[in-house]
C-alpha cells in the first residue's frame, strides 16, 4: 500500500472524526489548509489554463466541482466494494481514468444539449477536467488516507469546493492582473506563478485548523 | 505536421516551447517534488520513461483508435505504463517510491504527455514520435531539476543529499536509505509557496534571456501605454 | 449650514430623495454676487458663431455688407435641431469666416463678424403681455423663432425638447436652478433680482408643454434667491424643492432623481418618464421672448476669478469678445494664467480671449496660478476608492481607468463607460492626479471608431462572400447551359425537332433556381451575420 | 505663460497620495509609542531600520525600472510599507531578518507587479508571512530587553541601557564580547496575549486576565490593550480625515466580535477566549485600520469592502482558534487580498439608470 504522500495533510488527526462539526472541519480543511491545488499541486495546470476569462473560469468551475467530487465517489466505493475485497488493487488507476473521463465526457454532453454554455474549446475541457490530476488525485488519496467512506466522501467534497472557489477567485485575480503594468519579463506565466506562490503562502496558514 | 517543419523545430520543445515553463503543462508533479534534487530527477526520469514510451504506443496504434473516443484511450496507455513503472519503483526503488507518494501514480494524468500525444503521436510514425518526445521528456527533466536544484540549494546550502536513493536496490542492500535531514538554511525554500514563486522566477528569468539573446521571444508585447496628458499650449 | 438647519430642511422637504455621490468643491461666488447685475456697454466688434448649441449650425440670411438692426434675423435655423441666430444690436457685417471660438478643440467655426454702429436701432418687436391669449403651439412657434436653447450650459435646443415632450405629453416641468459649479453664480443672481419674471417664464414653459406640475428646484445654500423665489411664488401652484447643495446636482438626471426618486432608464430621455427640465436662464429667456417679444440676443453670464478687480455677473450681448469683458472688471494681467469658459469642473479652458460669448456661456474664469496649478504629474492609481464615492452615477471610475489603460473595450462597456456624465467628480478628488475624464473621452471615442471599423469590415466581408458566390453561380450557369444545350441537341437529334416551348421552359426553370438559390444564400448570411452578433 | 489641464475639471482637490500616506504614518504614532512604552526601544530600530532599507531598494528598483525615482518616492508608499512591517515583527530581532522581510516585500510583492498601485498583495504581509514561514522560532519570540527583571529590579526598558541591549539584540555585530549580550537577552514577552494564551494552553491566560490585572500594567500579557487603543485612536483620526472609509474596519471588528461572542458563550470551559481578549488582546485593531484597509489590495466597492471585512474577520477568528500559527491578521488579510478582485466583480454597485425601472408618481 501507498504511504501517505509527502505532502502533510494532517488526515490522519481526523480518524476520530465522527460529529457533524468534524465533517465540516474535513471539508474546510481539505478546501482551504490543504487546498489540493496549491498546497498539494494536484491540477495546477487546470488552473492555469481555464482561469483566463473569468466567465469561463465559473462555468468550468462548476462543471469540474461536479465531476471531482462524483468522480472520487464513484471510485471511492468503486475501490471499496469491489478491487479491495477482490484483490485487484493494481487495477485502480485504470479504473479511476476510465470512470473519470467517462463521467466528464457524459456530463459535458448532458450540459450540452441543456445549456448553451460559452465553454470554449469544449475538447479541451474534456480531457483537461476527466484527465485532471485533482480528479485522479483525490480518488487517490481518498485510497490511502485510511479514512471512512463518509468522511472521504467529506473529503471529496471539500477538495471539489476548493478547486472550483479557487478557480473562480483566481480567475478573478488575473483579470485584474491583465490591467496592472507587470513589468515585461513577468507579464503572463510568471506573474500568475508568483500570485499563485503568494495564495499557497496564506492557505498554508490554515493548515493546522482541524 | 510535415517532415521538413519537424526538422525545422525539433530542439524547440526543450527551450523554445518548453512543456513546463512555457506551457505550463505538466506542472503538478514538477511543483509538488521539485524539494530536493534526487526526487526531482526521479520523478523526472519516471515522466520521461511513461511519456515516450505512451507516445510510442500511441503512434504505433494510431491507426486503430478511434477518433472520437482518443483521449481515452491515451488516457488508459499514460495508465497502464504508469502502472507497471509503480510497481518496477516499488520492487527496486522503495524509498525513493515512498518519497515521492502519490505523485507516481499521478503520472497517468500528466497534461504534457496527453497534449503531446494529441499533436504529434496521432500524426507521425513511431521514430519521430520517439525523438519528438525524448526531447519533449527531455524539457520537462530539464525544468524539474533546474526548480529542484534552485530549491534545494536555497533552502540547504548544497544539492543532490541523499543522492543514494537513486541507486536500485538490489546493488544497495546495506546502505540505510532513509531519508535524511540535511541542515536547514532557508527552510521557506522546502515549503509549496516557494516552489511557485521560484518557478515564476525562472519563467521570468527565461522571458528575459530571450529577449536579450533573440530566442524566438515568448514574452508578450507591451499592451499597456500610458496615456500622455494633453495640454493646452495656445498662448493667451 | 448646521446639521440641524439639514436636519428641518430635509423636514419641510420630505420629497428631496438622497443621490449618490457628489463633492462639495469650495465655492467662490461671494465675490460675484457682490454686485448687481450689470448690462455691458456694446462693444466695438461681436464674433456671432453660427452653432452655439448641440445640434446642427444655422445658415445666415445676411451678406457681407449688409447693414442690420437690433433684433434682426442673422441665420435661420435649419431643420430642428438647429436654433436662429438674431442681431444683438444694430451693426454692418464685416465678414463671415471661420474664427477661433470656445468649442473644446482648437477647430474653427463659421462666425459672423459684426460692426456695431452705436446706434443700437431696433427692429419692430411685438410683446405679447398675456400669452394666456395664444395656444401652446403658437407659443411654441414663437419660442422657436426666438432661437433659444438650453442655458445651463448643454445647449440643447429648447424648442425641439419641448416638441419632443408636448409628443410624449409629460407630467413634471422641472426648472433647474442647482446652480452647482464652485465659481457660477448667473442663475442665483438672475433669481435675486429677477424671480418674478422667472417665475412667469417658467408659467410659460408649463403652459407650452402642458405639464400638470412644475417645480423649481433650488440648492440649499442659496439663500437669498430662496427668499425671492418663495415671495415670487406666492399664490402660485409652482411648487419650490431645496436640494442639498453639492457639485454634480446640477446635472439634469441627478436632479430628476433629488426630486423625484425617479432614474431616468439607460438609453432613455427624459420625457420619456414624464419629466422636462429646463434651466432658470432658460425660463427667462422664454420670458423675454414671450412677454417682452425680444429674441434670446444676452445672458446673464458670471465673469468672476481672482486676477479680476470687481468680478461680478454680466447681462452679455451674445457675441462680445471675453477680453472685454474682463476689462470691463478690470484685470490684473500679470497675475492671470489662463480663462475657463464655463464652471472650474466642466468647463474648458479658453485658447484665447479673443473668443466670444456664446449662448450657454454661463460663467468665465479668470485663474491665477495659485487657485489653478499646472497639472501635477500623474501618479499611480491607488485604487482607493474616493472617485466611487464620488461618482454621482455609482461608476467605479477607477476600474474604469484600469480597462481604459489596457484597452479592454468589453470590459468598459460592461462597467458602465457610456453612462458616464463627465461630470468630473472622479478626477477631482483624485489623489493620483489622474486625468480620468480625459481617459474616458479617448476610450469611448476608441471604441466608437473600433465599431465603425467592425461595421466597415463586416460590409466588406458580405461584399467578398457575395462576390465570391456570383463567380461560382457563373461558372454553375455556365455549366448548366452547356448541359442543357447538350441535352437540347441531344433531344433535337433524337426527336428530329426542336421544341421551342419547351426550351423556354427549361430556362425559365434554370433563372428560378438560381434565384432561389440566390435568396437562400441571402438568407443565410443573414443568419450568419445574426449569429455572429 | 502656465497652462490649465486640456480636460476639464480644471480644478483639483489638492489631496496627494503623499500626504494620504503621511497621514496613516502619522495615524500610526500613538500605537507605535505605546508599543514602544510596552516594548522598548526595539521597535524604533525595527521600523527605523525597515525604512531605511525600504527606501534604499525602493530608490534602486526605480532606477532599474528607469522611473522617475524622486517622484515616485514622494508618494511615501515605500515609508508606510516599512512602517506596517516594522510594527509587525517582533522587537529584538536580527537585522537580517529585517532585510529579507523588506526585500521580500518591495522586491516580490510590489516592484514585480509594476510598483505602487499594481500589487493584488499587500506588500509588507507578504514579507510578514515569508519571514513567518521561514523563521516561526525568531518571529513568535518577542525580546524584551531583561523582562525577567522588570519586577524585581525596576528596570526601564526606555532608558539608556534598555536602548543598549536593543541595539544589541537587533545587531549582533556591535557587541565586543558576545556573552555579555547573551546574558541581556533573557527576557522574552510573548508576542500578544493571545500567543500565550495559545501555548501556555486554554485558561492560564484567562485566570490572568480574570483576576484583574491593570491594563497599564508592564509585564507581559497585558499592556496590549493600551497599543490597541493607541491604534484604535489612529484608526478613528483616519475615519476622520476620510483616508480609510468606515465599511472594512467595522465589519471586520464586528465579525471578530460576534464570532468570539458566539464561540465563547456556549462553552462552559471559555476555550476560545473572550471577546475582549480577540479584539483587544492582539493586534486585531492595527489590522482592522491600518493593516486591511491598504486600498490597493483591498476590495473597492462598498459592498465588496463589506464581505472583505467579514472574510477577513472570519479567518482571523479561524486561524487563531483552530490554526497553528499565533497571530493570523497578516494571513487573513492576504487571504482577503486573494478574495478581493472575486468580491469587486460580484459585489458592483447598481449604476445610475439601469435595472431598478420606477414609475413617476408612484
Amino acid at each position: 500500500m501507498l504511504e501517505l504522500p509527502a505532502i502533510p495533510i494532517h488526515l490522519a488527526d481526523l480518524e476520530q472524526a465522527g460529529t457533524v462539526t468534524n465533517f465540516l472541519s474535513i471539508i474546510i480543511a481539505a478546501a482551504l489548509a490543504n487546498n489540493v491545488v496549491l498546497v498539494q499541486f494536484l491540477g495546477v495546470s487546470s488552473l492555469f489554463a481555464y482561469s483566463d476569462r473569468l466567465q469561463s473560469a465559473i462555468e468550468v468551475a462548476l462543471l469540474s466541482f461536479f465531476v471531482l467530487f462524483v468522480a472520487a465517489l464513484i471510485n471511492l466505493l468503486l475501490f471499496r466494494f469491489l478491487l479491495a475485497p477482490l484483490n485487484l488493487e493494481y487495477l485502480k488507476l485504470l479504473c479511476f481514468v476510465s470512470i473519470s473521463s467517462g463521467i466528464s465526457g457524459l456530463s459535458i454532453h448532458w450540459i450540452k444539449q441543456r445549456f448553451p454554455l460559452s465553454l470554449r474549446r469544449q475538447k479541451l475541457a474534456f480531457y483537461l477536467i476527466g484527465g485532471n490530476s485533482a480528479v485522479i488525485g483525490v480518488a487517490l488519496i481518498n485510497t490511502v488516507s485510511g479514512l471512512g467512506i463518509v468522511e472521504s466522501a467529506a473529503y471529496s467534497l471539500g477538495a471539489a469546493l476548493g478547486f472550483a472557489l479557487l478557480l473562480i477567485a483566481f480567475a478573478a485575480l488575473r483579470q485584474r492582473l491583465d490591467t496592472t503594468e507587470v513589468p515585461t519579463p513577468f507579464r503572463g506565466a510568471a506573474i500568475h506563478l508568483v500570485s499563485a506562490g503568494i495564495i499557497a503562502m496564506c492557505f498554508l496558514g490554515f493548515a493546522g485548523p482541524v | 505536421m510535415s517532415n521538413l517543419e519537424y526538422q525545422a523545430n525539433q530542439g524547440a520543445s526543450l527551450w523554445q516551447n518548453n512543456p513546463v515553463l512555457v506551457q505550463l503543462l505538466g506542472l503538478s508533479p514538477v511543483l509538488a517534488v521539485s524539494n530536493t534534487v534526487v526526487n526531482g530527477l526521479g520523478l523526472g526520469v519516471a515522466t520521461a520513461i511513461v511519456f515516450i514510451l505512451s507516445c510510442v504506443t500511441a503512434s504505433l496504434a494510431r491507426k486503430y483508435i478511434s477518433y472520437t473516443w482518443r483521449f481515452v484511450w491515451y488516457l488508459l496507455i499514460m495508465a497502464s505504463y504508469t502502472t507497471i513503472l509503480e510497481f518496477l519503483m516499488r520492487a527496486y526503488y522503495f524509498p525513493l517510491y515512498q518519497e515521492l507518494g502519490i505523485y507516481v501514480p499521478l503520472i497517468c494524468c500528466n497534461f504534457a504527455i496527453l497534449i503531446r500525444m494529441e499533436i504529434q503521436s496521432s500524426m507521425l510514425n513511431w521514430k519521430l514520435t520517439a525523438r519528438d518526445s525524448a526531447l519533449v521528456a527531455a524539457g520537462f527533466l530539464l525544468a524539474i531539476v533546474l526548480l529542484a536544484t534552485l530549491r534545494e540549494f536555497v533552502a540547504t546550502g548544497s544539492v543532490l543529499n541523499d543522492w543514494q536513493l537513486l541507486l536500485a536496490t538490489p546493488w544497495l542492500p546495506e546502505v540505510n536509505q532513509s531519508a535524511t535531514t540535511g541542515s536547514v538554511i532557508f527552510s521557506f525554500a522546502n515549503l509549496q509557496p516557494a516552489a511557485l514563486i521560484l518557478l515564476g522566477l525562472i519563467v521570468a528569468a527565461k522571458n528575459m534571456l530571450d529577449s536579450r539573446f533573440g530566442f524566438g521571444s515568448t514574452a508578450e508585447k507591451e499592451t499597456v501605454k500610458p496615456v500622455t496628458r494633453a495640454r493646452v499650449t495656445g498662448s493667451l | 449650514m448646521t446639521i440641524v438647519d439639514r436636519l428641518l430642511g430635509f423636514k419641510r422637504n420630505p420629497r428631496v430623495h438622497k443621490i449618490p455621490g457628489g463633492i462639495k468643491p469650495p465655492a467662490f461666488k461671494a465675490s460675484s454676487l457682490r454686485s448687481r447685475i450689470m448690462p455691458t456697454p456694446i462693444p466695438r466688434k461681436l464674433i456671432m458663431p453660427l452653432l452655439q448649441h448641440q445640434g446642427v449650425a444655422a445658415c445666415p440670411v445676411v451678406a457681407v455688407g449688409d447693414r442690420v438692426l437690433k433684433y434682426q434675423l442673422l441665420a435661420e435655423a435649419r431643420g430642428t435641431s438647429s436654433v436662429a441666430l438674431h442681431a444683438p444690436t444694430s451693426a454692418s457685417i464685416v465678414e463671415i469666416s471661420n474664427t477661433l471660438v470656445a468649442n473644446g478643440s482648437a477647430e474653427l467655426q463659421l462666425c459672423i463678424l459684426l460692426e456695431p454702429d452705436g446706434a443700437d436701432v431696433a427692429v419692430e418687436i411685438t410683446p405679447i403681455p398675456d400669452y394666456r391669449a395664444l395656444s401652446h403651439l403658437q407659443l411654441l412657434e414663437l419660442v422657436t423663432a426666438a432661437g433659444i436653447c438650453g442655458m445651463g450650459g448643454a445647449g440643447f435646443p429648447l424648442a425641439e425638447k419641448l416638441r419632443l415632450s408636448i409628443d410624449k405629453g409629460v407630467e413634471l416641468l422641472i426648472i433647474n436652478a442647482a446652480e452647482c459649479e464652485p465659481y457660477i453664480s448667473a442663475d442665483e443672481a438672475l433669481i435675486r433680482e429677477r424671480a418674478e419674471l422667472v417665475v412667469a417664464g417658467s408659467k410659460i414653459l408649463q403652459s407650452i408643454c402642458l405639464a400638470s406640475r412644475c417645480i423649481i428646484a433650488i440648492a440649499d445654500d442659496k439663500t437669498a434667491a430662496i427668499t425671492a423665489l418663495v415671495n415670487a411664488l406666492q399664490n402660485s401652484s409652482i411648487e419650490l424643492v431645496q436640494v442639498r447643495a453639492k457639485y454634480s446636482i446640477g446635472g439634469e438626471k441627478q436632479l430628476i432623481q433629488a426630486v423625484t426618486g425617479v432614474e431616468v432608464p439607460v438609453g432613455k430621455l427624459p420625457s420619456d418618464i414624464g419629466v422636462l427640465m429646463q434651466n432658470v436662464g432658460t425660463a427667462y429667456a422664454v420670458y423675454e421672448a414671450i412677454v417682452e417679444g425680444r429674441p434670446c440676443i444676452s445672458r446673464i453670464t458670471t465673469v468672476t476669478g481672482s486676477p479680476l478687480i470687481t468680478p461680478k455677473n454680466f447681462e452679455t450681448l451674445i457675441g462680445t469678445p471675453v477680453s472685454f469683458l474682463f476689462d470691463l472688471c478690470g484685470i490684473d494681467k500679470s497675475a492671470h494664467t489662463g480663462s475657463i469658459m464655463g464652471g472650474s469642473l466642466m468647463g474648458i479652458a479658453l485658447p484665447s480671449t479673443k473668443v466670444p460669448v456664446v449662448k450657454t456661456t454661463n460663467c468665465l474664469i479668470a485663474t491665477c496660478a495659485e487657485e489653478f496649478p499646472p497639472a501635477a504629474p500623474e501618479q499611480a492609481c491607488i485604487r482607493c476608492g474616493f472617485c466611487a464615492t464620488a461618482c454621482p452615477v455609482s461608476l467605479l471610475p477607477q476600474q474604469l481607468y484600469a480597462f481604459a489603460r489596457s484597452r479592454e473595450q468589453d470590459q468598459l462597456i460592461d462597467y458602465g463607460l457610456f453612462d458616464c456624465i463627465e461630470c468630473g467628480a472622479c478626477a477631482y478628488v483624485c489623489p493620483s492626479q489622474i486625468p480620468l475624464v480625459q481617459y474616458y473621452r479617448a476610450s469611448k471615442a476608441e471604441i466608437h471608431e473600433h465599431r465603425a471599423q467592425q461595421l466597415q469590415s463586416a460590409h466588406w466581408q458580405t461584399r467578398f462572400q457575395y462576390h465570391q458566390y456570383r463567380l461560382k453561380e457563373q461558372k454553375d450557369e455556365a455549366r448548366e447551359r452547356k448541359s442543357s444545350r447538350i441535352e437540347t441537341q441531344a433531344a433535337k437529334t433524337s426527336n428530329g425537332h426542336f421544341s421551342r416551348v419547351r426550351a423556354r421552359e427549361e430556362i425559365a426553370d434554370a433563372v428560378a433556381r438560381v434565384k432561389a438559390r440566390k435568396s437562400k444564400f441571402i438568407s443565410s448570411s443573414n443568419i450568419d451575420q445574426e449569429k455572429k452578433d | 505663460m502656465q497652462s490649465l489641464a486640456a480636460c476639464s475639471p480644471l480644478q483639483h482637490s489638492r489631496l496627494t497620495i503623499g500626504r494620504i500616506m503621511l497621514l496613516v504614518v502619522v495615524a500610526c504614532i500613538p500605537g507605535i509609542s505605546m508599543a514602544t512604552w510596552f516594548f522598548g526601544y526595539g521597535l524604533i530600530i525595527n521600523i527605523g531600520l525597515a525604512i531605511c532599507v525600504a527606501l534604499a531598494l525602493e530608490a534602486a528598483i526605480l532606477t532599474i525600472r528607469q522611473k522617475n525615482v524622486r517622484l515616485h518616492l514622494a508618494d511615501n508608499s515605500a515609508l508606510v510599507t516599512a512602517v506596517l512591517f516594522g510594527i509587525a515583527i517582533p522587537p529584538g530581532c536580527p537585522w537580517w531578518i529585517v532585510v529579507i522581510g523588506i526585500f521580500f516585500a518591495i522586491v516580490v510583492a510590489k516592484h514585480i507587479y509594476g510598483g505602487l498601485g499594481q500589487n493584488p498583495f499587500n506588500p509588507a504581509m507578504c514579507g510578514y508571512l515569508l519571514l513567518l514561514l521561514s523563521f516561526p522560532l525568531e518571529m513568535a519570540s518577542w525580546y524584551l530587553p531583561s523582562g525577567s527583571l522588570l519586577e524585581q529590579q525596576s528596570f526601564n526598558p526606555l532608558s539608556w541601557s534598555g536602548l543598549q541591549q536593543s541595539m544589541l539584540l537587533s545587531m549582533p555585530f556591535l557587541a565586543v564580547d558576545s556573552i555579555s549580550m547573551h546574558a541581556s537577552i533573557d527576557g522574552l514577552a510573548m508576542a500578544t496575549p493571545l500567543a500565550e494564551f495559545n501555548m501556555a494552553g486554554k485558561s492560564a491566560l484567562l485566570a490572568a486576565q480574570e483576576s484583574g490585572l491593570s491594563i497599564f500594567a508592564r509585564t507581559s500579557g497585558t499592556g496590549w490593550e493600551l497599543v490597541n487603543i493607541g491604534y484604535l485612536l489612529g484608526g478613528l483620526f483616519l475615519l476622520y480625515r476620510r483616508i480609510i472609509s468606515w465599511h472594512i474596519p467595522l465589519s471586520l471588528i464586528v465579525t471578530v466580535g460576534l464570532l468570539a461572542m458566539f464561540f465563547y458563550a456556549p462553552g462552559s470551559s471559555a476555550a476560545y477566549g473572550t471577546p475582549y481578549l480577540h479584539l483587544f488582546g492582539s493586534a486585531t485593531m492595527i489590522g482592522a485600520f491600518f493593516i486591511a484597509t491598504d486600498p490597493v489590495s483591498a476590495a473597492t466597492t462598498n459592498k465588496g469592502k463589506i464581505v472583505y471585512g467579514i472574510v477577513i474577520g472570519c479567518a482571523i477568528y479561524a486561524i487563531r482558534v483552530w490554526g497553528s500559527y499565533l497571530d493570523s491578521i497578516a494571513l487573513a488579510v492576504l487571504f482577503g487580498n486573494f478574495c478581493a478582485p472575486a468580491l469587486d466583480h460580484f459585489c458592483r454597485p447598481r449604476i445610475y439608470g439601469h435595472g431598478r425601472s420606477k414609475e413617476l408618481g408612484s
